[in-house]
């Protein structure tokens, strides 16, 4: 009754491809960007946004760079950690290097090292597949990580062997550095992540989106009907680090103010890979769905105790938190293997046939 | 409402739990024990909070930035990358940041760094010290030429810390210093180091470790045999655990100390009377006393003592940041007031001043007996004319690369 | 269910020899997804010995109605939300997929699904595995099964996954067989075979139908063949049974001919001659 | 520069052989434990094609439980059995809650399930035995602690840890009989045929639940074993886990599917990366062991791209 | 069973008019030890129907993949549209017109019934990646032109029902349709079908085999087909190749080689 698709029809091809074909659909998209970008700043509080909104776009865009690769081309990475952190510090190099251009530019231009990063370890994907390749996407991981600790030049020979964010503005707003308002900064990171999200949407529903999903679903077949296997599998790569890339560079730049080797961990990996799996492989929404969850949850589940009263240690929390989380992981891949995503896809379904089971 | 807020930024979790468990008792205990016998400081309670970093460097920026907001008086983050991350912020938010023998070593100058404080001792000190001591064993600074000493040490900004004052220093005597880096996902299979270190047969061995890292590294020493009196640790590898681990065989193995030892100070009494025998602290009674968890206790005198100042400077009772930061920059912490809180020997006494965020920075050698540690040397200055000029440097450094930096909004009046 | 007259009485029949019945499924409704709903309320009876087909258009229901029964669903996300399948009077959804195996109720799977890494004669002896009467045993009826699939001893030794498209299926089909089972669910099993295959495994099933009394329930859509060795027919459309008699009595009705074994009016016809696509006259629309 | 890549540490080698086989040695071990992770991944894989990255998390929990229970007064060999039964309970948990709803899913989501069990087990670990490391019962349990140095020369010096070569004979041990286990007899076959489809598997009447209980729990005794031998090089502590990632090139390098291949990947890596960091690593600085087995690991899979003992990838239209 | 009805032929057979699109001359092929194919030559000719049957494990897919480079002969060659071809990639066989469905079913399972077929049409797609990114425009007007092919060939499949389906989810008999559907949009000059209606009953395989005659006949693909139900290789096929263990038995019109005793005892069996 609520949820009703029917009477909308398609007139055309060009309505039917649309990202969101449907009414509904559309409207809730409205919805959610006028709530993203008016309501939220006019009502959230600073902690809200430093340390939940940002982290959490931050993480979105991570998890749609990783979902490209893995999700759409079925190439399983856990060396994401590792190719924010080549965003991270290409960013920081650039600023230090092209000190009067603007931080956002350098921003979308760190991408592009990691993007030839990801592409070259990307390489072995011709030879080596599945599990496999995961395991040798640690390597990537940790040949980076040693990178970041070993090359001085990466982090201009600070001390600390951490790079630290300078202040930079932007038409008159500090947008960088320990100055920059937790508003500003949250407009800049939701800009470029709707931006990107909608870019790659485009790709992703196009013929390089199907021929990476081709190569995903069989690459066998794939190859049998022309799809170049290595090149396709590059470009994802390419395009996935790069977004990876972008998202750990704002990560320094926009949320943590300063970073170092460590920041870029195996930890990191892991928790963007969560992202996308709960969200959802092969879905763009369930990528904010995951951040969303996988961010957010553990703040929550921290502050439960203290809402409620309870005098319970702080590390107690944390354990009971780690097993909370862990049970919820279990516990939604059993509720539905196929993430957020697909859960709500069945949620419209029912709403469609509602009031009737199915 | 009428209280003061300190947040504690503790690790009970992740790989660092070892040593982080200690400390962070050690830190609540005293300011809790504060509360039950005296009601606060000034008449004030205080507030205490733990936040969980799991020695991460996203939930502590997580943490900071969720308590900061209540009012927060001061950050002790224990660990350098936590602290690094929050140095920017300090001076933006008004908050000083803590960090009592870690983080960044060149924020000793405080006309560059207003918000954070380092004292006791920074790294560059203790580096100081550990040379100075090998001199004195060897029978002088000269005798250091042509010496070998080997520096181990995690590498991640904590252990990175003191390599350019070694650096100087081996260039200044005439010593090689070979270094051995531990990654962080290396720290409990040290017998790559531990082999390099037998081939190269340096004459002394300086560890800068914390975690794991040290138990490992000092059962790894014994294994190959390395002389356990000529082999010294920082402060942080200071842990009755850590030497503990290799038993007999760690006897001899040294460390530097700024904070007491034991359990023979009336305040430390306080705490097993007001809180453990009362079961209201997670410390269980072995634990009082250790090296760590009285490294924790020092922290949060300090941090008292300088809510007590600020109290004194401003006539307020509920404090903000900023008080506090006056209260911690006029900190002195003299052997009489040092008596007077039941801590007498606790600590060398702490100036801190406007100059010298980093207060006095004596520090002391125990050693290891095969069952604890027992303080082998007295007080041993570093070697501030050889530091204080790296630090400075260090620090116009720090801002020049960190512009435009902001300045300190009032000079130092000395 | 039925408007055929012959079916009703035939009806009757199967109802009076029910408790002479290996396998019955009592109106049973299948949930793919918690959404997708396959079949609605189908029932059906294997007698004990018998062979009963299960004919019925692509996407019919027949495959899920065979996993229902050996209560495979669980691992498609399918589940039975109504209805009751009893095997040898046990309750099959109580019982795990290996203790149905055990009972001697065995299902050769659509699609062969033979373990790829494993040698054919590896596939074969996984079938033995819930067996307890000794290697002798076991190996006389790997002989056996070599013996009717004279292909399979061939290629013995090689991997499974490499081996064409019908050595699978008899690799799938010998398998099941390994388990000395009381009932085979045979879901399509002439699917990719060589025409005097087809045949030969017909052959075999009435062979162990008549020999050690095996009762069959077999999906197949080559109904011709099926029909012919069958003893009892269900034609399934949709997700429900529309019609369902002696396997004679199917051959002779006009519709099943029609659209099932494509003898219409004139006898057989050409592929080449379907000059227009027929639209599936459904019993139930 | 090309003298110190080529020429001078094989002229090391010849001048200091002592020093050389103590790296050899220290190869071997760390080859070894590495090994004995790796065989529980390898276990539990072979049985259900699920890559379980809970087996680090494993190790410290068995190792913990051991300890802990010794340090609340059981004695040590009952601890030691206790903490077998605390794993067979785990197995039988982790099977009836993680594995039996989780049949016929994708390699992936079987990966992730398993690095949930992880949270849950580090959680879980941490609220019952605390966060700080701990001593492993070495003496208690009756492992032999000391050690033998061979001296020859003037300085020559090669010392041999008495765990060392205990762990080295119990890896070897355990090895054989799982070899022998899972390759000779009918259950053997039933796990490499569930690790190719679990429904076919299902359907032919193997019983994956009895199965997966009976290879978790192996897994949880070779972990156990596992956090003996690293326990007692170390402490027992949570991060232990990290080390779990050192298995994973042997695991690639052995084959997924491949028991020797576990001891053999395992012993190329410890002697390849042992060898590289102390005569090439410091080169480039150092540290080169936290990715020097992964490159290892990478080159040998171009070649074959199945690790060399496992399972040819069948590619087939 | 020669009771067919209407079952007339186009002489095709050696028709000297019609050209030769794809020889296969003196090709062996073996894994290991075993012989998949030995010494087999054939031609198919353009526009016609050319059947491939044999026993199990004869090594029929093994031909097909040959001839779509998935497998390397190690003996013999192939001649493609004249011209010796040498040893290349899977995906250079499709850009030079060959497509093909599999045995087992080899579609994107992932993806829906549109996007398999939308598939089979990459070749033809060229926008490039920031084309893309934009999609208003020019990489819109190509998706659009393209979808309309695809359409048609769901139309002509009657497939608009599943058209949004994730293929994983259908029925095996229109997965078969689905995998014809996305060769055919690949508007191949060689069409390779194997087993394309394994697994049907009656009316599909009626729907199916007319699907074949109008792709040969309107849009004068060639094709080469594998199948088991004689009756469908009877009445389509032009000719027809016979393999047994790796071995050519039999090549010519359909009638000839039913009739040959060699392919009745390898093949037929004796009630045919
Ligand atoms: N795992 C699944 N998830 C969702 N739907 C499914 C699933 N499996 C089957 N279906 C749907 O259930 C219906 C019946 O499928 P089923 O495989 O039982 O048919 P069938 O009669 O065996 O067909 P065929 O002759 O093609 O094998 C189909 O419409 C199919 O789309
Ligand atoms: N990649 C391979 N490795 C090893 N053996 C193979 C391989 N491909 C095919 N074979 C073998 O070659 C022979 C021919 O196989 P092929 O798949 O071509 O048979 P087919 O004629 O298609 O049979 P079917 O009608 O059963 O599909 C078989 O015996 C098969 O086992
Ligand atoms: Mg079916
Ligand atoms: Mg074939």
């Amino acid at each position: 009754m609520f949820y009703r698709e029917a009477g909308q029809f398609k007139t055309s091809y060009e309505k039917d491809q649309a990202l969101f074909p449907i009414r509904q659909d559309k409207i809730g998209l409205g919805v959610i960007l006028l709530i993203a970008f008016v309501v939220i700043p006019l009502t959230a509080n600073d902690f809200f946004l430093a340390s939940i909104m940002i982290p959490f776009l931050v993480f979105s865009l991570a998890a749609i760079g990783l979902n490209v690769l893995t999700g759409f081309c079925g190439q399983l990475s856990l060396g994401t950690g590792a190719f924010m952190g080549v965003g991270a510090y290409a960013a920081y190099k650039l600023t230090t290097i092209f000190p009067d251009v603007n931080v956002i530019l350098l921003v979308l231009t760190s991408g592009i090292f990691s993007a030839i990063v990801g592409a070259i370890f990307g390489l072995p994907s011709l030879r080596i597949k599945g599990l496999y390749l995961a395991v040798t996407t640690l390597a990537a991981q940790f040949f980076l990580e040693w990178c970041f600790i070993r090359i001085g030049w990466l982090y201009n020979y600070n001390a600390s062997g951490a790079i630290e964010i300078p202040t930079r503005e932007m038409l008159g707003v500090v947008i960088s550095g320990a100055e920059a308002t937790p508003l500003a900064r949250y407009f800049v990171v939701l800009s470029i992540t709707v931006v990107i999200a909608f870019l790659i949407s485009n790709v992703l529903r196009g013929r390089i989106g199907r021929s990476w999903m081709m190569i995903r679903d069989m690459d066998i077949a794939a190859e049998l009907m022309g799809i170049r296997p290595l090149q396709t599998k590059l470009m994802a790569f390419a395009v996935s680090s790069y977004i990876c890339g972008v998202a750990g560079a704002m990560m320094v730049f926009f949320w943590l103010n300063a970073a170092e080797p460590s920041s870029y961990s195996i930890t990191l990996s892991f928790q963007i890979l969560f992202m996308v799996i709960l969200g959802g492989l092969g879905s763009v929404g369930g990528a904010f769905m995951g951040a969303a969850f996988i961010w957010i949850l553990p703040i929550v589940l921290r502050a439960i105790p203290s809402m409620l009263g309870v005098d319970i240690g702080a590390e107690t929390v944390e354990h009971l938190a780690f097993m909370v989380i862990g049970a919820l992981i279990i516990f939604f891949l059993i509720v539905e293997p196929h993430g957020f995503a697909r859960l709500w896809q069945i949620a419209k379904q029912k709403l469609r046939v509602w009031p009737f089971p199915y | 409402q009428d209280s003061n807020y300190v947040p504690l930024l503790t690790y009970r979790t992740g790989p660092f739990a070892g040593s982080g468990i200690f400390i962070a008792n050690g830190m609540n205990d005293y300011l809790q024990m504060l509360n039950e016998r005296d009601g606060g400081i000034g008449g004030v309670p205080i507030e205490i909070e733990e936040c969980e970093t799991s020695y991460n460097a996203q939930k502590g920026v997580e943490c900071y930035e969720s308590t900061k907001g209540k009012g927060a008086l001061v950050y002790n983050p224990y660990s350098t990358g936590i602290t690094l991350q929050l140095i920017p912020k300090a001076s933006v938010d008004k908050i000083p940041v803590l960090s009592v023998g870690y983080g960044l070593s060149a924020a000793a100058i405080g006309n560059v760094f207003p918000w954070v404080f380092n004292a006791p001792t920074t790294y560059w000190d203790g580096a100081s010290v550990v040379v100075k001591y090998i001199g004195e064993q060897e029978g002088g600074m000269e005798n250091l030429q042509g010496k070998k000493i080997g520096y181990i040490f995690l590498d991640a900004g904590f252990g990175r810390e003191p390599i350019p004052l070694l650096e100087q220093l081996a260039e200044t005597y005439g010593f090689e210093l070979l270094q051995y880096p531990v990654p962080v996902a290396q720290m409990q299979s040290q017998s790559s180091q531990w082999l390099n270190v037998r081939r190269d047969r340096p004459d002394y061995m300086v560890m800068w470790g914390w975690g794991a890292m040290n138990p490992t590294a000092i059962k790894e020493a014994a294994k190959i045999r390395f002389p356990m009196e000529k082999f010294i640790g920082v402060w942080w590898s200071a842990g009755e655990d850590d030497a503990g681990a290799a038993g007999q065989d760690a006897a001899g193995y040294k460390a530097m100390n700024f904070s007491g030892v034991g359990t023979d100070f009336p305040a430390i009494q306080d705490i097993k009377t007001y809180l453990v025998d009362t079961g209201k602290t997670q410390t269980d009674e072995e634990m009082l006393g250790t090296t760590l968890y009285n490294r924790g206790v020092l922290n949060s005198v300090i941090i008292a003592e300088g809510i007590r100042t600020a109290q004194e400077l401003t006539g307020k009772k509920v404090i903000n940041g900023e008080d506090m930061r006056m209260g911690l920059e006029a900190l002195n912490l003299t052997e009489e007031r040092l008596a007077e809180l039941g801590l007498s020997g606790f600590s060398y006494p702490i100036q801190i001043t406007c100059e010298d965020h980093a207060g006095s920075h004596p520090v002391f050698i125990q050693e290891w007996d095969g069952e604890r540690f027992v303080k082998i040397s007295d007080w041993i200055e570093p070697m501030s004319d050889v530091v204080r000029p790296l630090l400075e440097a260090a620090a116009a450094d720090y801002s020049e690369k960190n512009a435009p930096w902001p300045e300190r909004s009032e000079a130092c009046a000395q | 269910m039925s408007t055929l007259e012959l079916d009703r009485t035939d009806n009757k029949k199967s109802a009076s020899a029910a408790q002479d019945s290996i396998l019955r499924v009592n109106n049973i409704e299948v949930i793919y997804d918690h959404v997708i709903l396959v079949l609605k309320g189908v029932s059906l009876t294997v007698p004990r010995g018998g062979i009963v087909a299960l004919l019925g258009a692509n996407g019919a229901g027949k495959t899920t109605t065979l996993k229902a029964v050996s209560n495979l669903l669980g691992a498609e996300r399918g589940e039975v939300t109504k209805g009751k399948i009893l095997f040898e009077g046990e309750e099959v959804q109580a019982l795990s997929p290996n203790d149905l195996v055990r009972r001697g109720c065995i299902q050769v799977m659509e699609g062969r699904h033979c373990f790829g890494h494993l040698s054919i004669e590896e596939n074969l002896l996984t079938g033995a595995y819930t067996r307890k009467d000794g290697a002798a045993a076991v190996k006389a009826d790997l002989e056996m099964v070599y013996n009717y699939f004279p292909r399979l001893r061939e290629r013995r030794n090689s991997q499974a996954g490499y081996t064409s498209g019908g050595e699978q299926q008899m690799c799938a089909i010998g398998r099941a067989l390994m388990s000395r089972p009381k009932m085979i669910l045979l879901d399509e099993p002439s699917m990719g075979l060589a025409p005097q295959l087809v045949e030969e495994i017909f052959e075999i099933v009435k062979q162990l139908n008549d020999n050690e009394g095996v009762s069959f329930l077999l999906a197949e859509q080559n109904t011709n063949v099926a029909l012919r060795y069958a003893t009892y027919g269900y034609i399934l459309e949709a997700g429900r049974i529309v019609l369902d008699g002696d396997a004679k009595a199917l051959r002779e009705n006009e519709d099943v001919k029609e659209f099932y074994l494509g003898v219409g009016g004139e006898g057989r016809r050409s592929f080449k001659n379907v000059k227009h696509y027929k639209r599936r006259k459904r019993w139930l629309a | 520069m090309l003298y110190d890549i080529f020429v001078d540490p094989f002229v090391q080698m010849y001048q200091m052989p002592d020093f050389f086989l103590q790296v050899l040695w220290e190869g071997f071990v760390a080859g070894i434990l590495y090994a004995l992770i790796a065989l529980g991944f390898v276990l539990i894989f072979k049985a259900s094609g699920v890559f379980n990255f809970a087996q680090g998390i494993m190790v410290v929990f068995a190792g913990l439980t051991l300890v802990g229970l010794h340090e609340n007064g059981v004695p040590a060999f009952l601890a030691l059995i206790l903490t077998i039964g605390v794993m067979g309970v785990l197995a039988y948990g982790i099977e009836r809650v993680v594995m039996r709803p989780l049949v016929n899913q994708p390699d992936i989501i079987l990966l992730m399930a398993t690095i949930g069990l992880t949270y849950f087990l580090i959680g879980f670990g941490e609220l019952i035995f605390g966060g700080e490391p701990k001593r492993m019962i070495t003496e208690e349990l009756g492992l032999p602690t000391g050690s033998t140095a061979f001296e020859f020369g003037e300085r020559g010096l090669v010392i041999l840890q008495h765990i060392d070569i205990a762990a080295a004979v119990i890896a070897i041990l355990m090895v054989t009989a799982l070899g022998i286990f899972f390759n000779k007899t009918r259950i053997g076959r039933a796990l490499r045929a569930v690790a190719d489809d679990h429904q076919a598997a299902l359907s032919v009447g193997i019983s994956l639940n009895q199965i997966w209980a009976i290879v978790w729990f192996a897994a949880g005794l070779v972990a156990l074993a596992t956090g003996i031998m690293w326990g007692a090089r170390s402490d027992v502590s949570f991060a232990l886990e990290i080390i779990a990632f050192k298995a994973l090139p042997v695991l690639i390098l052995g084959g997924f599917t491949s028991i020797p291949g576990a001891i053999i990947g395992g012993l190329i890596i410890g002697f390849g990366e042992k060898i590289a960091e102390l005569y090439w690593g410091g080169l480039v600085g150092g540290g080169i062991e936290s990715w020097f087995a992964y490159i290892i690991a990478l080159i040998f899979l171009l070649f074959r791209p199945q690790g060399l003992f496992g399972e040819k990838i069948i590619e087939r239209v | 069973m020669n009771a067919y009805v209407g079952a007339e032929k186009l002489p095709v057979a050696g028709d000297p008019e019609r050209e030769e699109l794809l020889r296969v001359d003196n090709v062996s092929l073996s894994f290991g030890g075993v012989k998949a194919i030995t010494d087999i030559s054939f031609d198919i000719l353009k526009g016609e129907i050319r059947a491939i049957i044999g026993p199990n494990g004869a090594g029929k897919t093994s031909m097909l993949n040959v001839i779509n480079g998935f497998y390397h002969p190690q003996e013999g060659t192939i001649t493609w549209q004249g011209k010796v071809r040498r040893k290349m990639k899977p995906y250079e066989a499709a850009s030079q017109g060959i497509a093909r469905t599999f045995q087992n079913v080899a579609l994107f399972k992932g993806m829906t019934t549109l996007d398999n077929i939308m598939s089979g049409r990459s070749l033809k797609m060229h926008k490039n990646f920031f084309w893309q990114l934009l999609w208003r425009g020019p990489a819109e007007r190509e998706e659009i032109e393209h979808r309309r092919k695809v359409e048609d060939i769901i139309d002509f499949l009657e497939i608009q029902a599943i058209r949004k389906t994730p293929v994983g989810r259908l029925p095996y008999g229109l997965q078969k349709r689905v995998e014809l559907g996305r060769a055919l949009a690949m508007e191949p000059d060689l069409l390779l079908l194997d087993e394309p209606m394994a697994g049907m009953n009656l009316e599909e395989k009626e729907d199916m085999s007319r699907f074949i005659i109008d792709v040969n006949q309107e849009f004068g693909t060639t094709i080469a087909l594998i199948e088991h139900d004689m009756g469908v290789v009877m009445d389509l096929s032009d000719r027809v190749v016979v393999l047994d263990y790796g071995k050519k038995i039999a090549d010519g019109p359909p009638e000839e080689v039913q009739a040959s005793q060699a392919v009745i005892d390898a093949y037929l069996g004796v009630s045919h």
